[in-house]
């Protein structure tokens, strides 16, 4: 009876998915771009910034850049909060998870030694080169992630807990989101909350980025290279607390 | 005083009347008879002559209230409780379900 | 009765479909409270693919004016289903994270990862 | 040099989320972290107030412009749609913010004694701020796309809340249930931005309304209003899609209820936002729409109260109540809806019923909120859940108790609270479209009615029982809580005329004028 219902919801939605599909434009001649032409045209002489999409990302809808950041925020604190140690006070729970201390082979931790600072400095250039080559602070903050959690994964917990602790990860993920939500808060002083403040202005990444296509300027870009910086801080202290905490319960070395 | 196009309904006066009722009543109730004696036999009360049951025993649940309804509309609960079977896949299954059928309404009705 | 040709050219926008038909089968039919986060990712990787299908302009480039090739100039691909979807996907790792979390907690409380085990909460 | 009164909009969003980005670094420093998060959400009133002022004495809704050069700068100049997120403030967002507010600082008020046994209070409050954050963006956000990641924001939240208490077992499974729910549910939401977006290249509510009023309806823009309606009825926990609301309202900590509710009646704001004002101005068969909200109203009305019969639980009971309240929005919304076309039904009895849903919105938040923190109260005092175990806690408790009666009494309609005040006018004005409508929801007020006699009963009433001679009055915090949103019960029941007046009438007004929040931002249309 029930897989029945699921099967014909099933094959129904399919059927209405894929008569949606041909009632769309037909694929790559969009029927309408009012929008983002402004945004192809524009995007360097207002935000003096090559990569149109992160002008975008942190400029023109930089409001939804915040609502992602908080996004992830959310989702680390309730990570986190989730799960936090708790004593059992139900009867019904049976499964305790087993202590294991003990580091990967001597292979696995040498080649992540070896990697973790070649990974580490890819991160910060895709951070830094975000508002001029594909890339920005979220992916770079992913990137540093992946290297830090190479460096967790390779190690047993009693070095891991050592080595990088949840609190100095929770602070430097509050200072990253502080850090952003103030450069939003710049413009508000000038014109407007999330108003690109330093673009164009002189200032430390104003410089004025040459119209048309070009070699990149690494000092332009106004207040884009800060919250890709702050963004990328963010990114990598949440996802390693998300990482570290997940591996800690995973060895049974959580933390009280 | 709120209109609510066919009527009206004014809190106030609703209040000041059940004030005035309330009073009529407190004054009944102060003329009734001094003489009742709050003690001895009369306050308990008459079982067929057995003794009175402790309180706690005779307390009502909450499950017990109600049960009479509960009876009457017994299959209409079978067919609840089979619905809120606490299962996620069945939380999704009803979703997508008047999801499609919305889909469907909307494509043919409108 | 069908317009083959538009069948052919909107290929990408069928994967989608197909794809979110696979999810809502994932979700509505499996058992392992692991297979149905699965699922949903599924549902959201085909949202993704979605947005991104929508930016596409035929024969155009990359929305990046960094030494990009002659040709490029006034005539780039829609950037902004590139912002929506960074937007969409980091919003997916997000609840991706806090589901697990979820189903581990989840696991210790109950012993199982099974749905049908997983619902004390009922009627 | 910089004029404060433009930046209101900004600041209510920008404030609790400063907060809340601070609150883990406090950790577990319960003082701190309730002064932090009710200053916040105190200042974050006071500028929801301020605009209000601005909103009622202004003609056109209020807009901001994030990142432009001037707030009011809606297009950029010379361009002829918008390409910034704008906040579009009209009566109904303002209404929306308003019971938001209250009700996010009356949980952090409550939260101050409720949590202070419990580990990760840091993170209790940062949650508590982000759930207020998102659905604040959700009821304040003119753009499509910013109105689904605030909803993400309040549902990766309230999840995480709802498993706060995560040494019980019931309260994961919850938190899963709802997150999967409602994940799904957004994804969906963003499926059909993308549709929409595919054909206008437009994210603006504004103007996409207007593109659609002007091109007409298509295909794809009925599959998107599906989409839409599915996701946000859902989200608001209409009957058959509601069983994740029990689940998630029962688990979750008192504190953390009325902000909860805040959220789902934010989803249901979604819902008028986008068939009143987004395809508001297109030419469709609204009666279509208007019924499949009454058909979905009406079994979450009766569903609602007969599953909140027989439960035991005492939270879950008052969250099966509130699935039937929804219903009772719901059904005035849908006869609104049907009636738009119509000029003399409308003016008749189209606008009243109108008012009456969004007037029974803000009442059932109140009172919803006020229910839970005192069943909260009764489980914090005893730490049982269950009817079964409870009774004769009338003696140990009494303000609790006469909160409940209150709290009881409003939710089933019994005059003069302000459940009677808004359920008289949906009463009379979805008599005069259909007479069974009012007949049910006559029925069903008398079943609630019946239902929170029961609970009165099992919780409340009966002889002293020896393991609750020990229990004590809720603490003061907790009691102070629950008193303001019994005050605002009985002024809101005492005075309904001046806040259908002052608040409702505007709202109704903005939600049927789609034209008005079209020009908002694209200038005179």
């Amino acid at each position: 009876m029930r897989k029945g219902v699921a099967i014909t919801i099933f094959f129904v939605f399919l059927a209405l998915m894929c008569y949606l599909a041909l009632q769309l434009h037909p694929f790559g001649e969009p029927p309408n771009k009012d929008m983002d032409q402004y945004f192809i045209d524009h995007a360097q002489e207002e935000v003096s910034a090559n990569n149109v999409v992160t002008s975008i990302v942190f400029d023109y809808r930089g409001f939804d850049t915040l609502g992602e950041a908080t996004v992830l925020f959310t989702a680390v604190a309730g990570t986190v909060a989730v799960l936090r140690s708790f004593r059992f006070k139900d009867k019904l729970a049976v499964k305790k998870l087993i202590l294991m201390d003990k580091d990967m082979s001597v292979i696995v931790r040498t080649i992540s030694n070896i990697l973790a600072p070649i990974i580490l400095t890819f991160g910060l250039y895709i951070i830094l080169h975000g508002h001029l080559t594909p890339g920005g602070g979220f992916q770079g903050g992913a990137v540093i992630a992946t290297g830090i959690a190479l460096l967790i994964v390779a190690n047993a917990p009693s070095k891991v807990k050592r080595m990088i602790s949840k609190d100095l990860l929770n602070a430097a993920e509050s200072l990253g989101a502080l850090g952003f939500l103030g450069m939003a808060f710049l413009g508000l002083f000038s014109a407007t909350f999330f108003f690109n403040a330093i673009a164009n202005s002189g200032f430390l990444f104003g410089d004025k980025t040459p119209l048309g296509i070009n070699y990149g300027n690494l000092n332009t870009g106004g207040t884009l290279p800060y919250m890709n910086i702050f963004v990328g801080i963010k990114v990598l202290a949440g996802l390693g607390a998300i990482v570290l905490v997940l591996y800690l319960l995973a060895k049974g070395g959580e933390e009280e | 005083m709120l209109n609510t196009g066919f009527g009206y309904w004014e809190p106030i006066i609703f209040a000041l009347t059940f004030l005035l009722l309330g009073c009529i009543a407190y004054f009944i109730y102060i003329r009734g008879n001094p003489k009742h004696k709050k003690v001895g036999e009369q306050l308990k009360p008459f079982l067929s002559g057995n003794p009175e049951p402790a309180k706690e025993l005779v307390h009502i649940r909450g499950r017990h209230i109600y049960w009479g309804f509960k009876e009457a509309f017994a299959p209409v609960y079978r067919k609840l409780d089979e619905m809120h079977d606490g299962d996620v896949r069945n939380y999704m299954l009803w979703f997508f379900g008047i999801l499609v059928i919305l889909m469907l309404i909307f494509l043919g009705g409108m | 009765m069908i317009n083959w040709e538009i069948v052919v050219q909107n290929f990408p926008f069928l994967v989608v479909g197909i794809l979110m038909a696979i999810g809502v089968y994932t979700v509505t039919m499996k058992r392992n409270l692991i297979k149905i986060v699965i699922g949903v990712e599924i549902i959201e990787s085909a949202v993704n693919l979605f947005l991104i299908t929508l930016g596409y302009v035929e024969g155009a480039y990359a929305p990046i004016y960094t030494m990009a090739p002659k040709a490029a100039e006034n005539n780039m691909v829609l950037p902004t289903p590139q912002a929506l979807t960074l937007t969409a996907i980091v919003i997916g790792l997000a609840v991706t994270a806090l589901m697990l979390a979820l189903a581990i907690n989840i696991y210790r409380h109950y012993g199982s990862l099974d749905v049908r085990v997983a619902r004390r909460l009922r009627e | 040099m910089m004029d404060i009164s433009q930046h209101y909009p900004a600041l209510i969003i920008a404030i609790p989320l400063f907060a809340a980005f601070l609150c883990p670094l406090f950790k577990e420093r319960i003082k701190a972290l309730a002064t932090l998060a009710i200053l916040a959400l105190l200042a974050t009133l006071i500028f929801v107030v301020l605009l209000a002022g601005q909103v009622y004495t202004s003609v056109a809704p209020i807009t901001y412009t994030y990142g432009s050069s001037s707030p009011g700068l809606t297009l950029p100049s010379g361009y002829h749609v918008p390409v910034r997120i704008i906040f579009e403030i009209d009566g109904l967002s303002i209404l929306m913010a308003l019971i938001t507010v209250i009700l996010a600082l009356v949980g952090a008020i409550y939260a101050y004694s409720s949590i202070k046994d419990e580990s990760g209070k840091g993170k209790f409050f940062a949650l508590l701020l982000l759930l207020t954050v998102g659905a604040l963006g959700m009821v304040l956000t003119g753009d499509i796309f910013n109105l689904f990641v605030f909803l993400e924001i309040s549902s990766i939240a309230g999840a995480a809340l709802v498993a706060y208490y995560n040494y019980r077992g019931e309260a994961n499974e919850a938190a899963f249930k709802y997150i999967t729910v409602s994940s799904v549910g957004g994804v969906l939401v963003l499926f059909a931005i993308g549709i929409l977006y595919s054909e206008y290249d437009l994210l603006n509510i504004a103007a996409l309304g207007n593109a659609i009023s002007t091109t007409g309806l298509s295909t794809l823009d009925l599959f998107a209003l599906a989409l839409f309606v599915g996701a946000f009825a859902m989200k608001a926990g209409t009957f058959p899609m509601h069983m994740w609301l029990p689940d998630a309202y029962g688990e979750a900590p008192a504190a953390v209820n009325p902000p909860l509710i805040a959220s789902t009646q934010a989803s249901l704001y979604a819902l008028l936002r986008v068939t009143y004002i987004m395809y508001g101005g297109a030419v469709f068969n609204y009666t279509t729409l208007g019924w499949v909200l009454i058909v979905l109203g009406v079994f979450s009305m009766i569903f609602g109260v007969l599953m909140a019969l027989k439960q035991n639980d005492i939270k879950r009971f008052i969250g099966y109540t509130a699935v039937s309240q929804v219903g009772y929005m719901l059904v005035p919304f849908g006869v609104g809806l049907s009636t738009i076309g119509d000029d003399v039904a409308f003016g008749t009895y189209g606008i009243t019923a109108l008012q009456a849903g969004l007037f029974h919105m803000i009442n059932d938040a109140i009172y919803m909120g006020m229910l839970f923190m005192v069943v909260g109260c009764v489980y914090h005092a005893t730490g049982k859940r269950n009817m079964e175990e409870l009774g004769g806690l009338a003696r140990n408790m009494p303000l609790t108790a006469i909160f409940f009666m209150i709290g009881g009494a409003a939710v089933s309609g019994v005059p003069p609270f302000n459940g009677f005040a808004s359920k008289i006018m949906i009463y009379e004005s979805i008599y005069n479209f259909h007479p069974l409508l009012s007949i049910i929801a006559i029925v069903v007020s008398i079943i609630t009615l019946g239902a929170y006699v029961k609970a009165f009963q099992g919780i409340f009433l009966g002889p002293k029982l020896k393991e609750f001679e020990n229990v004590e009055e809720a603490p003061t915090s907790m009691l102070v809580s629950i008193a303001v949103l019994a005050a605002l019960v009985i002024v809101f029941g005492l005075m309904p005329s001046l806040v259908v007046k002052t608040i409702i009438a505007p709202a109704a007004n903005a939600l049927v004028n789609p034209y008005g929040y079209y020009a908002g931002v694209l200038g005179g249309v």
